[in-house]
């Protein structure tokens, strides 16, 4: 008998568990930020999309995965910046904007992709990783978890960094109250408006870098639609976490993980349909909700456009 | 902004229109800490400050009186950054400042409690007193609570700075406010209406306060639709009506009047000549008859906050039962769970000797029982709806405005301008967003459609509550005649002069129950006051 | 009859080194050969191609070919509608004289051929399948696969893992499954699925076998040698050109319909693609293997469903 | 009460798109120009992107016309493309007038879709035509309704968002039909997972001698019942009122968890109602994988149209000339037909910045 779940497989798992998580807790984590300050961002699929094909673009220009990364954190934000404007500024629906520049983000990505790549399908070399003493020697978690590019710990980092923030800082209270009682904001001196679009703004950074992610990272190589819903899982994750970052991690991890174990299951020979193992995360969330559910505390003004002295 | 106006205040402040300076300012300003110079301000239809000039002394309460839309949070706002005045300037310390952002009016130390609640209700009390602080830097809530701390000493109110927000009654929400305002270390302090939600001691309490600040040279704008408050703590009246300053009443034009002398002249400026002079009848006592329309026994109801239990209450028809207590202590549960919006946990509740704990709000409405909210924009009406539809909220599917479900708009508009009529609603129109109408008329227009129909008992939850003395006066005038026309009436109030005015007896709630039962006689101050402050058992 | 243009409809669009472009390329090509013009219509999706087809109708095409199995339902319908001939894929019983033909196209005899390359080629004795969803065609080339390995060497690990459903354009997923194989022991994978198959070629490309040798990709339907960055080993080509010639000469001589087209080892229409990798004594040996199942020494069966190609690649590797 | 003055906004996305208008006939000129103004706009500024892509936007706009207005195949094509565009626009109206964020549509709509696909061709044999339709039409509609009963009972009781339950419910509507497709309903004598198909002559009759679908004329009456109900009748102020305010709702005694019920029910019922309609007017069956997400599209619509009938009307046949025409301008100029999503984007943006425009002046003016 050979030995099937070898090490090097067991790691290949936990290791394609954490690349597919990593954009959706990406994605997940910025859109938390958006809604703790009030904004529903709808438009986050296309924030990532947007960025994986400009992180794409540019690492492959340049040579570059940083840059790639800057790039895609830049291509998000490129989707997030009329989002705040239209939302934030000029107080259009948010639901209407954020479908808008998701169809819009999918149809121009797919045109320039038409044109640039569609002959070429240029792919990226390997991504260099960075292998975290000690840690990186654990057998099977350590080449998956603690043997990655950098940018896994970033992302990591972003997590506790957003807790942080939310839990201990100024801005964390400010964006709160942004989401709960802009006008408490506003009336103790803090322009809600530049609160909102900074989230606004950090979200998309964090979703295009998801998506860079994705491109540069997880396929090393853009193709149109390629994000393929993850930014509505994110919308999923982030609700679900009801404002706790920790949550969203260990939500997008959940996710990666039963994609794993699909994989898992069926190099293991146990055939099951895959559409009903890509049921099960959603599933297990609704039987959570079911089970447990609550009154979801969601941001008290989530959604509704602040305008000073209006009530 | 216009050049030409500023111009003009320079000649005006040139003029030497030099102030008096009376006890108020112990300092002896040379100038005004604020000038408002001619501003005006404009809302779709409304001119809410038509040339308003208003000084703002060191050193005294300058109290803004003036009815319901008279234009006193418009004023304000232009001063604590929430509104620009379309024309006319705004001068601090002499200088044309342009107050574009509540931060800018922090930032000239201007503080302010709003008239509507400006905390966070998922904050804690000091994290809502930290908010502003620099973006990186962690809130030090150890310092503020203690800072805290020493002004609520101050001020002789006690808050947990760790509560959240949510958790404390509007009273409580409102104090912390006021120590907000206060920790900012403000020159200028503006309470819009401030007391609102305070006991009268509490009341008391921030007055002397107020008196303490201005002798350390702040200067505080104290907006109340209470007279006696106004002449207890004001050092200076200022009078607004539909928008225009009528008049300036100085600190000594103030002393050398008096307080009865001072309160008619309010009231003729305020309302008009005519105002003073109505007198306001006490209500006629009457024996209550001897069978009890509305029966309430052993009603509890559960609550996370307040739980309410072993409620007993009769009330005969033609009778007013006053609850008299401080607010949060189990009066709204109460209310909700007569009216049908809550479950009870326990208790009977009978209207005319027919049970009706186990019908919902329609089917207890449709027996005669009426509720009179008083959360008028949160659950009493939709903002965004007509009038007409607002005056049929709780009939919606009823005969003749509908027919078979479907809508006829000319019952409903009949019924709409009957309404307005009859309970004197001041509306552009029976089609105008509810929302968009002063607290006062949004009351009457509640009136009118609880007290129209085949009523039989009605519960008031603070009807007047936010209301000018006009409109106050024209509220209990209602509820007197539902008394008259044989209706049993139960008057939740916090303000116990409106209890000791209305009712025939008084029950005072704390702690989610019933803690005494007085008649309304001359022993019945005393007695209420006892009980509410605990001290008798 | 007299035919003076076609029209193809293709799902995705035609510069996908793949089956889209192989639909656009034949049919042009035939078209030429034969002169007749040729109206391409890509990337329309899977959704209701009903109104397009009318349009081609409309223009003149004297024959839709439908080039996606979601459009085997309404090519018939409209060619029935407008009296236009149609060329469907997938749904063989559906022929009918004069109106409707089907080329419901399988490389698995190319398949074959490939997993004996891919076990010939194999140093850690396992071999991967990749797809990215689980439709007819791809199921009887992963079988064929499957069988091919097995003959070549019976001691083989057939690896097979789905991408997910309907995940054609997901590369990220392409390039994850892949490289789960590829640490399951895999050094060579055998990858069907459109956008996702560029994961895999990344995976393959960017990733070292178990025993730190390198990795090989054979691809499906397309030649992407264009961009080969060395391990592309090989690939079933598909060739609709005859298939399309032959559909215009039937037309032509009033004899459209009256029997299905296929592709084969045997009149080319599929070719096992030869590479710089290959190196020329195995290349002998496929070809060899190639003449048999051509002569019908070796007979492979295509096997349309699923559930046969899980069976073909569970049964658990014999122990040597 | 026009119908026009007031629209019961939802408690998130009341905004600058859902302002309330008054109902002269002045206004609905001014509205007609806040519609057209957009769309002249949008075309400008996505001529402008053709033309940085090297095509010629006259050309590409001509065949936009020529092909989803002025053919008249195309202009069917158009009109069949409405029905169930129009139901689920119907059903959106119904939730978002309520306050409910019913994001689940394309869930509702295929699985209605597949299972009325596998009923139809199984009925056909032994009813009556008319009957099997009736039969599909609500049988659709149930499974619909049915697939909304765990977002309305947590919405209702638990007080969940909906959002984030219909949202899931789609992926897994969609995970769910596909299975249905391949293990369950899969039709034996094709070898591509699809279910059996309904021959033409077994669905919706076409009307009069064309190939327009009475799908169309199931989504027109759908669709201003609807608006009709919601305006005009006390169970649509109830549904109004519960949008708008919900504490208000309880206040006045309405069963809010009942209300949101139904009102989830018979949106989604719309929406499978949709399903059922695109199976038996146009489509046959349903192939596994199948999913043209319909009702994310239509979202933005009805926004645009202020959850008004019949401004949704309008925009959804726009909609549909835009995807028709959009098609063949795509093979025409050579411009792959993603261009449309872009348009369709755009679109909305300019609607966005009229209407702001529009609060502007209105500001300004008064
Ligand atoms: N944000 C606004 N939009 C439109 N109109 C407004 C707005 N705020 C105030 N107004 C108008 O300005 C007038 C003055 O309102 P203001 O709030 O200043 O009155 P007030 O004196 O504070 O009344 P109250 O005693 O009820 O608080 C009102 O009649 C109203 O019509
Ligand atoms: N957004 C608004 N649009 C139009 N009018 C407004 C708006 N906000 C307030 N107003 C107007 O402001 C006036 C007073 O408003 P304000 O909020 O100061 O007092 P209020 O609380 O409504 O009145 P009251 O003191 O009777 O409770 C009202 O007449 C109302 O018409
Ligand atoms: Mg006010
Ligand atoms: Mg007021």
């Amino acid at each position: 008998m050979t030995a099937l779940f070898t090490d090097a497989f067991l790691t290949s798992l936990v290791l394609g568990a954490l690349t597919a998580g990593l954009p959706l807790m990406l994605a997940g984590l910025g859109e938390q930020i958006s809604e703790k300050a009030g904004v529903l961002n709808i438009g986050i699929e296309g924030m990532m999309l947007f960025g994986a094909y400009l992180g794409f673009l540019v690492a492959y220009d340049t040579g570059s995965i940083w840059l790639g990364f800057l790039g895609g954190g830049i291509g998000g934000m490129l989707v997030a910046a009329p989002m705040a404007l239209f939302c934030i500024r000029l107080g259009l629906s948010q639901i209407v904007i954020g479908i808008a520049l998701t169809l819009g983000a999918e149809g121009l990505t797919a045109l320039l992709h038409h044109f640039q790549f569609a002959q070429s399908y240029p792919r990226l070399p390997a991504v260099e990783t960075l292998a975290i003493p000690g840690l990186s020697h654990i057998p099977v978690l350590g080449p998956a978890l603690f043997d990655r590019p950098p940018i896994v710990y970033l992302a990591m980092l972003a997590v506790a960094v957003t807790a942080y923030v939310f839990r201990y800082t100024q801005a964390g209270l400010a964006l709160q109250a942004a989401g709960d009682k802009p006008a408490a904001l506003d009336a103790a001196g803090v322009d809600v408006g530049r609160v909102r679009t900074l989230a606004v703004l950090t979200t998309g950074f964090l979703a295009g870098v998801g998506g860079a992610f994705m491109s540069q990272v997880g396929a090393g190589i853009f193709v149109p639609f390629m994000t393929n819903g993850a930014g509505f899982i994110g919308i999923v994750l982030a609700m679900q976490a009801r404002g706790r970052p920790l949550f969203v991690l260990a939500g997008a991890l959940l996710f990666g993980a039963c994609l794993s174990a699909t994989t898992a299951l069926q190099v293991a020979g146990v055939s099951i349909p895959t559409d009903v193992i890509q049921m099960l995360p959603f599933a297990a969330v609704l039987a959570v909700l079911v089970l447990f559910g609550r009154r979801a505390s969601l941001p008290l003004a989530l959604g509704t456009h602040y305008v000073r002295g209006a009530r | 902004m216009t050049q030409t106006l500023s111009a003009h205040a320079a000649t005006a402040n040139a003029n030497g229109k030099v102030p008096s300076p009376g006890p108020a300012h112990p300092h002896g300003a040379a100038r005004p800490i604020v000038t408002l110079d001619h501003v005006t301000k404009r809302f779709p239809g409304v001119v809410a400050n038509d040339r308003v000039s208003f000084d703002l002394w060191p050193g005294e309460v300058h109290v803004l009186l003036g009815e319901n839309g008279a234009g006193k949070s418009t004023l304000v706002g232009m001063l604590s950054g929430l509104q620009l005045p379309d024309e006319g300037g705004v001068l601090i310390d002499g200088h044309e400042q342009r107050i574009s952002s509540p931060a800018r009016a922090l930032e000239l130390g201007i503080g302010t409690v709003f008239q509507h609640s400006m905390l966070v209700p998922s904050l804690s009390v000091v994290d809502n007193m930290a908010l502003g602080g620099r973006w990186w830097s962690r809130p030090d809530r150890e310092g503020l609570a203690r800072k805290m701390a020493a002004v609520c000493a101050d001020i002789g109110v006690t808050i947990d700075p760790n509560a959240k927000v949510g958790s404390l009654s509007l009273g409580e929400q409102q104090q912390v406010e006021i120590v907000r305002a206060l920790m900012r270390g403000s020159r200028v302090l503006i309470l819009d209406e401030a007391t609102a939600m305070l006991t009268p001691k509490g009341a008391d309490d921030l007055g002397a306060l107020m008196g303490r600040l201005v002798k350390l040279g702040i200067a505080v704008v104290f907006i109340t639709h209470k007279l006696n408050e106004a002449l207890a703590f004001g050092h200076r009246i200022t009078v607004l009506r539909l928008g225009r300053r009528v008049d300036e009443i100085s600190p000594e034009r103030l002393s050398a009047l008096g307080p009865a002398a001072a309160t008619a002249e309010i009231i003729r400026l305020m309302f008009g000549a005519d105002a003073a002079a109505q007198a306001t009848a006490s209500h006629p006592r009457r024996a209550p008859s001897s069978q009890p329309l509305l029966q309430i026994e052993g009603l509890a109801v559960e609550d996370d906050s307040v739980p309410v239990a072993g409620i007993d209450l009769d009330v005969s028809p033609g009778e007013i039962v006053g609850i008299a207590g401080i607010d949060g202590n189990g009066q709204k549960q109460f209310a909700e769970a007569v009216a049908g919006q809550r479950r009870l946990a326990a208790g009977r509740i009978r209207l005319g000797g027919q049970a009706i704990e186990r019908l919902d709000v329609g089917g207890r409405r449709r027996l005669g029982l009426r509720y009179v909210t008083d959360d008028r924009l949160g659950e009493g009406t939709v903002g965004t709806f007509p009038i007409s539809l607002n005056l049929l909220l709780k009939q919606v599917g009823e005969a003749p405005f509908w027919r078979h479900g479907i809508e006829q708009p000319e019952a409903i508009a009949a019924h709409a301008r009957r309404m307005v009529g009859e309970f004197d609603v001041r509306t552009p129109g029976i089609e105008t967003a509810i929302g968009k109408l002063s607290g006062g008329n949004i009351q009457k227009a509640l009136l009118a459609r609880e007290l129209s129909g085949k009523a039989r008992a009605v519960i008031f939850a603070k009807p007047t509550y936010g209301l000018d003395v006009q409109n106050i006066r024209a509220t209990r005038q209602r509820i007197r005649e539902a008394a008259d026309r044989g209706l049993a009436v139960i008057l939740i109030s916090t303000d116990l002069e409106e209890v000791l005015e209305l009712a025939d007896r008084i029950a005072v709630m704390s702690r989610g129950r019933v803690v005494g039962m007085v008649d309304n006689d001359a022993a019945a101050r005393n007695r209420v006051g006892e009980l509410m402050s605990g001290a008798t058992p | 009859a007299d035919i003076k243009s076609i029209a193809i409809l293709t799902p995705e669009p035609g510069t996908d080194y793949g089956w889209n472009q192989q639909g656009v390329d034949a049919a042009k090509a035939a078209g030429k050969a034969a002169g007749v013009e040729v109206l391409v219509a890509d990337n329309l999706g899977y959704g209701d191609v009903r109104p397009t087809l009318r349009e081609m109708a409309q223009d003149g095409a004297g024959l839709l070919i439908a080039h996606a199995s979601g459009y085997n339902t309404s090519a018939p319908e409209i060619g029935e509608e407008l009296k236009v001939p149609v060329a469907i894929v997938d749904r063989p019983d559906a022929r009918k004289a004069g109106a409707v033909a089907d080329y419901t196209a399988s490389g698995h005899e190319g398949a074959y051929l490939a997993g004996r390359l891919a076990a010939k080629t194999s140093k850690t004795g396992t071999v991967g399948i990749v797809v990215s969803g689980e439709p007819p065609s791809w199921n009887s080339q992963s079988a064929a696969f499957a069988e091919g390995a097995k003959a070549e060497k019976p001691s083989i690990n057939v690896r097979y893992a789905v991408i997910g459903p309907a995940a054609y354009s997901d590369a990220a997923g392409g390039k994850r499954v892949t490289e789960a194989l590829i640490a399951a022991g895999a050094d060579v994978i055998f990858g069907q699925g459109n956008g996702s198959s560029f994961g895999m070629l990344q995976a393959v490309e960017t990733n070292k076998a178990t025993n730190g040798g390198k990795v090989y990709f054979i691809d499906v339907i397309g030649d992407k040698t264009a961009i080969d960055k060395g391990n592309l080993l090989s690939s079933v080509v598909w060739n609709l050109t005859p298939v399309y010639a032959a559909m215009i000469a039937d037309l032509k001589a009033d004899k459209y319909g009256s029997r299905n087209y296929d592709i084969n080892l045997k009149d080319g229409s599929v070719t096992l693609l030869k590479t710089s990798h290959i190196p020329a004594d195995v290349w002998t040996q496929i070809e060899a293997i190639k003449k048999d199942i051509i002569d019908g020494k070796i007979k492979v069966t295509a096997h349309y469903d699923a559930d046969t190609v899980h069976k073909m690649v569970t049964a658990l590797p014999t122990t040597p | 009460m026009s119908d026009t003055t007031e629209i019961a906004a939802p408690e998130i996305g009341s905004d600058a798109l859902l302002a309330p208008r008054g109902g002269a006939w002045r206004e609905r000129a001014h509205l007609l120009v806040l519609a057209l103004g957009p769309v002249i706009g949008a075309v400008l500024l996505s001529g402008l992107v053709l033309l940085a892509l090297g095509v010629n936007p006259v050309a590409y706009y001509g065949y936009v016309v020529e092909r989803g207005l002025l053919n008249p195949y195309g202009l069917q094509a158009t009109l069949t493309r409405m029905g169930p565009l129009l139901l689920i626009a119907a059903g959106l109206i119904v939730a978002f007038r309520a306050g409910i964020w019913n994001l689940g549509g394309d869930g509702q709509f295929l699985l209605s879709a597949v299972i009325v696909a596998a009923l139809g061709p199984l009925l056909a044999p032994y009813l009556p035509v008319w009957l099997v339709l009736v039969i599909g039409l609500v049988v659709g509609a149930m499974v619909g309704a049915a697939w909304s009963v765990l977002p309305a009972l947590l919405k209702a009781y638990q007080g969940v968002n909906e959002i984030i339950t219909t949202l899931m419910m789609t992926f897994l509507g969609v995970s769910l039909a596909n299975v249905l497709v391949k293990l369950f309903f899969r039709d034996p004598a094709t070898t591509v997972p699809q279910t059996r198909t309904l021959i033409v002559a077994d669905r919706l009759p076409r009307l009069f001698d064309t190939t327009i679908s009475s799908g169309l004329i199931i989504g027109l009456v759908a669709i201003i019942v609807v608006h009709l109900v919601m305006t005009r009748t006390a169970f649509g102020l109830k549904l109004r009122i519960v949008g708008a305010n919900p504490r208000a709702a309880i206040h006045a005694g309405l069963s809010v968890p009942a209300l949101t019920v139904a009102t989830f029910a018979i949106s989604a019922a719309l929406a499978g109602l949709a399903g059922a309609v695109e199976i038996m007017g146009v489509q046959g069956n349903v192939r596994a994988d199948w999913n043209p997400a319909y009702s994310l599209t239509v979202v933005p619509l009805v926004f645009l149209a202020r959850f008004n009938g019949f401004a949704s009307i309008a925009f959804v046949f726009l909609f549909s000339v835009l995807s028709i025409g959009g098609e063949s301008a795509a093979r025409r100029t050579g411009v792959p037909n993603f261009f449309t999503l872009v348009v369709v984007a755009i679109l909305l943006v300019m609607l966005g910045i009229t209407e702001y425009l529009d609060q502007r002046r209105r500001a300004a003016g008064k």
